[in-house]
């Protein structure tokens, strides 16, 4: 009976010669899961799949207590999670932060190019029409913006409040939690926090707003590790991390959304191209 | 539908997990509630006691109730324990009226002569009055097994796997036939169990066939 | 249990009364998507459990389809929903959702109320003269009130809990402090939430109780009670007779 | 004057309950069908005022066919007493009494001021008036039933086992009851029972039936005592068990009247005057 | 022999439904209480068994006191048959009848055989026996709750309104069937009806009861019927409405025998050899 009843309890321990492989409820996230999955496999690991594990609260004490081994993690929003006062925006300083708040026993291994971040989008037509390229232009836009999110975002860092004292923008905010894009495209939002990586980015053709304040931190995708485990499987998941970009993310994305792949179909057939699997 | 085809180990899988995280409520709610039940027959004030929370629990949202158990018990809350208790909860609320109201629905003549034969009152528990409160009982055990099959889906909210896994995820992809067979799947474990139940009854209350088995004593529940 | 403390007094936290949409509000969103959903099954269900009821017509048909109703997963029938009727018109597709959960239970109080009715009285009402129309607004809507009431009840119960599943998909009401909290992991904030959801929920649970013992006509109630109460013909009536609340 | 000419009734689940039944039931009389149970008795009562429709046949009411009129309206001017009253639950016994008048429009007043005086011809209290069934006994709902029954003043009445619920005694008051009402209102009244002793003392005419209503004799009890037309007849007066079969046994000075089986059924006494 | 010695019986919610009760029952003869409805017949009848333990006097069968037997001894060596049979509907016919003596450790085999003997004794075909009860008629029903009150071959029968639910023509088979059985196996039976043709033509002693179970007259039918004991006697048997008072009437060659109110009751015989 612990105080805290956000504690995890994903229940089946693992023998210790098997790496538990973990991932977020959230599709692209258990895509790379799984591709480090296979690759580990390959090289000869025993691996047991424990996927879409909720959110950072429900997985992460699991980490912690080494119920699980590994799991795809994105460096922004993981250094958030530890340290939400951060100021680091860079790539390589958020990577280099995060490696300092992690809590003992638990490691990441090298970043990988490929990037899914938070990101504010605005429709091709949108931006044309109010001259918006940037979140800097958003101060001079006279229409009322009405921003589009999960609900979580109204109160993040980088939410409303962010974009007003970073930017100077004043935005409504509105809970649309998985169906953003569609809101956007719909008009019922005119500014949608997408992830980078979401390839509806491209098939709608957004506009993403630049970022020249670092409003939103960097996040690539990075692979935390339980310490213990993180030289055994280091070289696997450091080659897979090398391979994987971002339009490649975007691309796996897109065959899992569009295409209707599964992901240990999308996994097999990225890691053959890459020529990772032998 | 051709998702569907492609995943069909998938769904195979989740819907064995389903029928798992599904069995234990039944079955323990029907354990807990025999001995609530008789109970809530047997004296005015247990009964009141019984009845009433049984009927508050009862109005109690699902997604409330995981939220509400974990600091009352001390457990975690994206806890697979924390779902099972939380339906075992409701299914002891369904149950224990069931229970109630099949004893009660014992023709007290029968109870009455099996006294004047020479039954013992325990013999005569045993023997006579849970027997014949069978067909009601099994009718809320019915309404319980349907109700907790469409609930074990919320659990996907907290992080505990079951065909909800098809809800959240074919969402986020926006593929309309993976959310449309996890509904299906459900309606159709929710259906398999009301079958074998009724079949179970069949075989094990030979008496009731052809008259007509009493219906439940309550809606069942949708989640 | 100072998460309880925690909770409380999230809930009476000014902050609650701040901002575009409060506690209250969402209070009175949660109440008005329960009443409009409830209304509109009302409107599809209570003449059409009558005709079943009065002409003892389509009863099995009616009980196979609730039947099946019942078993819907109404958060998987939400999200379908949306996914089918768009994902920008949440609010309607929720509404359907919440119409054709209520509906079973209507339609079994409706037409298990009638046939719950003692054969003899309706015959007899035919026997003297009365229409057809007569018997159903003198005898049988009168005394299949209570029935009514609770199928109602179990409706409005059963909708409740839904919309606080519907706020994954946006629809806000009391579930969104809830979802958001989830992923905040603040758990004062979804403790409550909740209890404010339950509080909700207790509170028309009662509320219905009430109007159900009201419309219990005296007749019934008054003399024999317990003869009336237990007679065979009222403790098993037609499938589902709604004696409980439901949730989802 | 009813008049049944070859009526037959099937029902839809095949069962004939009637089969080629024809019978004239005399004005101011009261004609008591007996027999077993499922014989047909209600069927073909409930034909009179076409709750049932004949399935061949016809039925004429003082010459008229009743398959033309409105079952409605006929309804109304046919007084009707069931078994176990059928009584509406959640109606005051005055507004139960005062239904079918009400229903013709008569004022509310009006009606009630007739309910009240029905009460007293069926030997009801007046304080009764605003009880629910539900409170009252059963032989006190069995004259609410038949207040009921009077209330447009009908010339036929319909009365199916009206009696058949309540406790013996009870019923024997009832009876007589029914027999005073009988006088002071001579009706047409159609009776069901499976009493044979109770068709005896009710009824003028008394039509004794076997299953599908077929009718094993008709005539007045003395008739039927005297001259059972068949061993059923017989069976079912209970001759054949010499139950009316009576001798004197003479004990403690009186002419005691024994059946065959030596149990009492009476004393003998100079003829009564009538 | 049973005796009841100033038995009072007062009910947890303070209805006394006996009060003062004194009685002799003798050995091998049908007793039968006879009263209407809620006069206390079948508390008496349950006091026998200890199924409602007297709130004072005593009861004695053949001396013994019973309010020091275990009850359910007791209660397994007496037949008890009630109004609606009462049997267990989850067993079989002859599951029911063998129940009492499964309970008391009798074999499966050898109890199911002396149940098949029991249901010929009742008259029933064995072909019956591997029924549920709810697949038998009324009439059955009551055979068989019959051979289960005489399955351990009980001196006492209890019997309380076995026929009350029954239609007339089964009924009457059914107290010929018991008449019978009385003449073959003469058990002490006690019978409760609320019938009083039933009581005369069951009864060796008969006793008529008011409320509380007070004794309005004990004796054979013929004394009854002779001198009825008080008016409350004499209108329960009918006297008072003329009922029992027949006079002969001459009706096409037959003496009619005719009550009162002119109602034909019988037909005057010779005395029939017994
Ligand atoms: N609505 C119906 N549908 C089918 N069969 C019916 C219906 N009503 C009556 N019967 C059948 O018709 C036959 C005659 O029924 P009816 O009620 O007239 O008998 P009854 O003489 O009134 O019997 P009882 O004395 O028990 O009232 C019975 O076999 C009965 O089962
Ligand atoms: N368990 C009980 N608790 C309270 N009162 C009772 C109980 N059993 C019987 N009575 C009352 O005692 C009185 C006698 O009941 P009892 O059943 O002996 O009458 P009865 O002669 O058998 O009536 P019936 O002919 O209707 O069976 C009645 O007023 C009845 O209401
Ligand atoms: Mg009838
Ligand atoms: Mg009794």
């Amino acid at each position: 009976a612990t105080g805290d009843p956000l504690d995890p309890d994903t229940g089946s321990d693992a023998p210790d010669d098997t790496i538990v492989v973990g991932s977020q409820a959230y599709y692209s996230n258990e895509i790379i899961a799984e591709i480090y999955a296979q690759a580990l496999e390959n090289a000869g690991f025993d691996v047991d799949r424990q996927f879409q594990i909720g959110q950072r609260d429900a997985y992460l004490p699991a980490l912690e207590g080494g119920e699980v081994d590994l799991f795809p993690e994105y460096t922004g929003n993981l250094l958030q999670f530890y340290d939400s006062e951060t100021t680091a925006t860079l790539p390589d300083e958020v990577y280099s932060e995060l490696q300092g708040v992690l809590p003992d026993g638990l490691t990441v291994l090298d970043m990988s190019p490929a990037t899914d971040q938070d990101s504010y989008n605005v429709t091709d037509a949108f931006s044309q029409e109010h001259g918006l390229t940037s979140l800097a232009d958003l101060a001079g836009v006279d229409t009322e913006l009405i921003l589009g999110g999960a609900p979580e975002l109204e109160e993040r860092p980088y939410g409303p409040r962010g974009l007003s004292e970073v930017y100077g923008a004043a935005v409504q905010f509105s809970a649309t939690g998985d169906t953003t894009v569609d809101a956007l495209l719909e008009g019922v939002v005119n500014i949608a926090n997408v992830f980078s990586a979401d390839p509806r980015i491209q098939t709608e053709g957004l506009v993403t707003l630049e970022d020249p304040e670092g409003l939103f931190l960097a996040s690539n995708v990075v692979p935390l590790v339980n310490a213990e485990v993180a030289d055994d499987v280091a070289d696997v998941i450091n080659a897979v991390s090398a391979e994987l970009t971002a339009e490649g993310l975007v691309a796996l994305n897109v065959q899992s959304t569009v295409d209707q792949v599964s992901s240990e179909d999308i996994a097999e057939q990225w890691l053959t191209e890459t020529g990772l699997l032998d | 539908m051709n998702w569907v085809l492609d995943n069909l180990d998938l769904i195979g899988e989740l819907t064995l997990e389903h029928i798992r995280l599904s069995i234990t409520p039944i079955v323990l709610g029907l354990v807990i509630a025999l001995p609530l039940g008789w109970l809530a027959y047997r004296f005015a004030l247990t009964k009141g006691v019984v009845l009433t929370f049984a009927g508050v629990l009862y109005t109690i949202p699902s997604l409330a109730l995981f939220i509400l158990l974990p600091p009352m018990l001390g457990i975690s809350f994206l806890s697979e324990l924390n779902v099972t208790i939380a339906l075992t909860l409701y299914a002891v609320a369904i149950m224990a009226r069931s229970v109630a109201d099949a004893l009660a629905s014992v023709d007290e003549n029968v109870r009455q002569s099996a006294t004047a034969i020479g039954f013992s009152t325990w013999r005569r528990f045993w023997t006579v009055e849970l027997p014949l409160a069978g067909p009601v009982i099994l009718a809320g055990l019915r309404v319980t097994a349907v109700s907790t099959v469409s609930l074990v889906t919320v659990g996907i909210l907290i992080g505990v796997h079951s065909l909800g896994y098809l809800f959240t995820n074919g969402l986020q992809r926006r593929i309309v036939e993976e959310v449309a067979a996890g509904v299906l799947m459900t309606v159709l474990i929710a259906l398999l169990f009301d079958v074998l139940l009724m079949l179970l009854g069949r075989v094990v209350m030979p008496w009731t066939r052809g008259s007509s088995v009493p219906r439940p004593q309550r809606e069942p529940v949708g989640a | 249990m100072d998460l309880f403390i925690d909770a409380i007094t999230w809930i009476f936290s000014p902050e609650r009364l701040e901002g575009t949409n409060t506690l209250p509000d969402r209070v009175v969103e949660h109440l008005y998507f329960t009443a409009v959903s409830v209304l509109i099954a009302a409107v599809i269900a209570v003449p059409s459990g009558y005709l079943i009821g009065h002409t003892g017509k389509g009863k099995e048909l009616a009980v196979a389809i609730s039947g099946a109703a019942r078993a819907l997963p109404s958060f998987g029938l939400i999200l379908l929903l949306v996914l089918m009727v768009g994902v920008v018109r949440v609010s309607l597709a929720a509404i359907i959702a919440f119409v054709l959960l209520a509906i079973p239970s209507i339609l079994a109080g409706a037409y298990s109320g009638i046939q719950a009715i003692d054969r003899q009285a309706i015959d007899a009402a035919r026997a003297v003269g009365m229409t057809e129309w007569q018997i159903l607004y003198k005898v049988e809507i009168p005394l299949g009130l209570p029935l009514l009431i609770g199928g109602l009840r179990s409706a409005a119960l059963q909708v409740v809990a839904t919309v606080t599943l519907a706020a994954y998909v946006g629809l806000g009401a009391l579930g969104y402090d809830i979802i958001q909290g989830l992923n905040l992991r603040n758990y004062a904030q979804m403790l409550g939430s909740a209890i404010v959801v339950i509080l909700v929920a207790l509170l028309l649970d009662a509320l219905f109780g009430l109007l159900q013992t009201y419309v219990v006509p005296r007749g019934v109630t008054a003399g024999k009670l317990t003869e009336l109460r237990s007679a065979p013909a009222r403790r098993r009536p037609v499938v589902g007779v709604p004696t409980e609340p439901e949730r989802g | 004057m009813i008049e049944f000419r070859n009526v037959s009734k099937q029902f839809a689940d095949g069962t004939t309950a009637v089969d080629d039944f024809s019978l004239v039931i005399p004005s101011r009389k009261t004609t008591v069908l007996v027999g077993s149970s499922g014989c047909g008795k209600t069927t073909i009562l409930r034909m009179i005022n076409r709750m049932v429709e004949p399935s061949s046949g016809t039925i004429e009411i003082d010459g008229e066919g009743i398959g033309t009129l409105d079952p409605v309206k006929l309804r109304r001017r046919i007084g009707y007493v069931m078994q176990n009253s059928g009584l509406l639950p959640h109606r005051k016994v005055i507004d139960n009494v005062a239904t079918v008048p009400r229903l013709e429009g008569v004022p509310r007043k009006q009606a009630h001021q007739r309910a009240l005086e029905l009460l007293d011809t069926v030997g009801l209290s007046r304080g009764l008036a605003d009880r629910y069934p539900s409170q009252l006994s059963g032989g006190q709902q069995q004259r609410v039933g038949v207040a009921r029954g009077l209330a447009v003043d009908p010339n036929i009445m319909l009365m199916d086992e009206p009696f058949g619920a309540v406790d013996p005694i009870v019923r024997a008051d009832l009876q007589q009851e029914l027999l005073r009402l009988q006088r002071e209102l001579d009706k047409t009244i159609v009776f069901v029972t499976h009493d044979i002793d109770e068709a005896f003392l009710l009824g003028h005419q008394i039509v004794i039936l076997q299953k599908g209503a077929g009718i094993a004799q008709v005539g007045t009890p003395a008739e039927i005592l005297a001259h059972p037309a068949s061993d059923f007849v017989a069976s079912f007066i209970g001759a054949d068990r010499g139950k009316r079969a009576l001798s004197i046994r003479k004990s403690a000075g009186n002419d005691l009247l024994v059946d065959s089986d030596g149990r009492p059924a009476g004393i003998l006494v100079e003829a009564a005057a009538e």
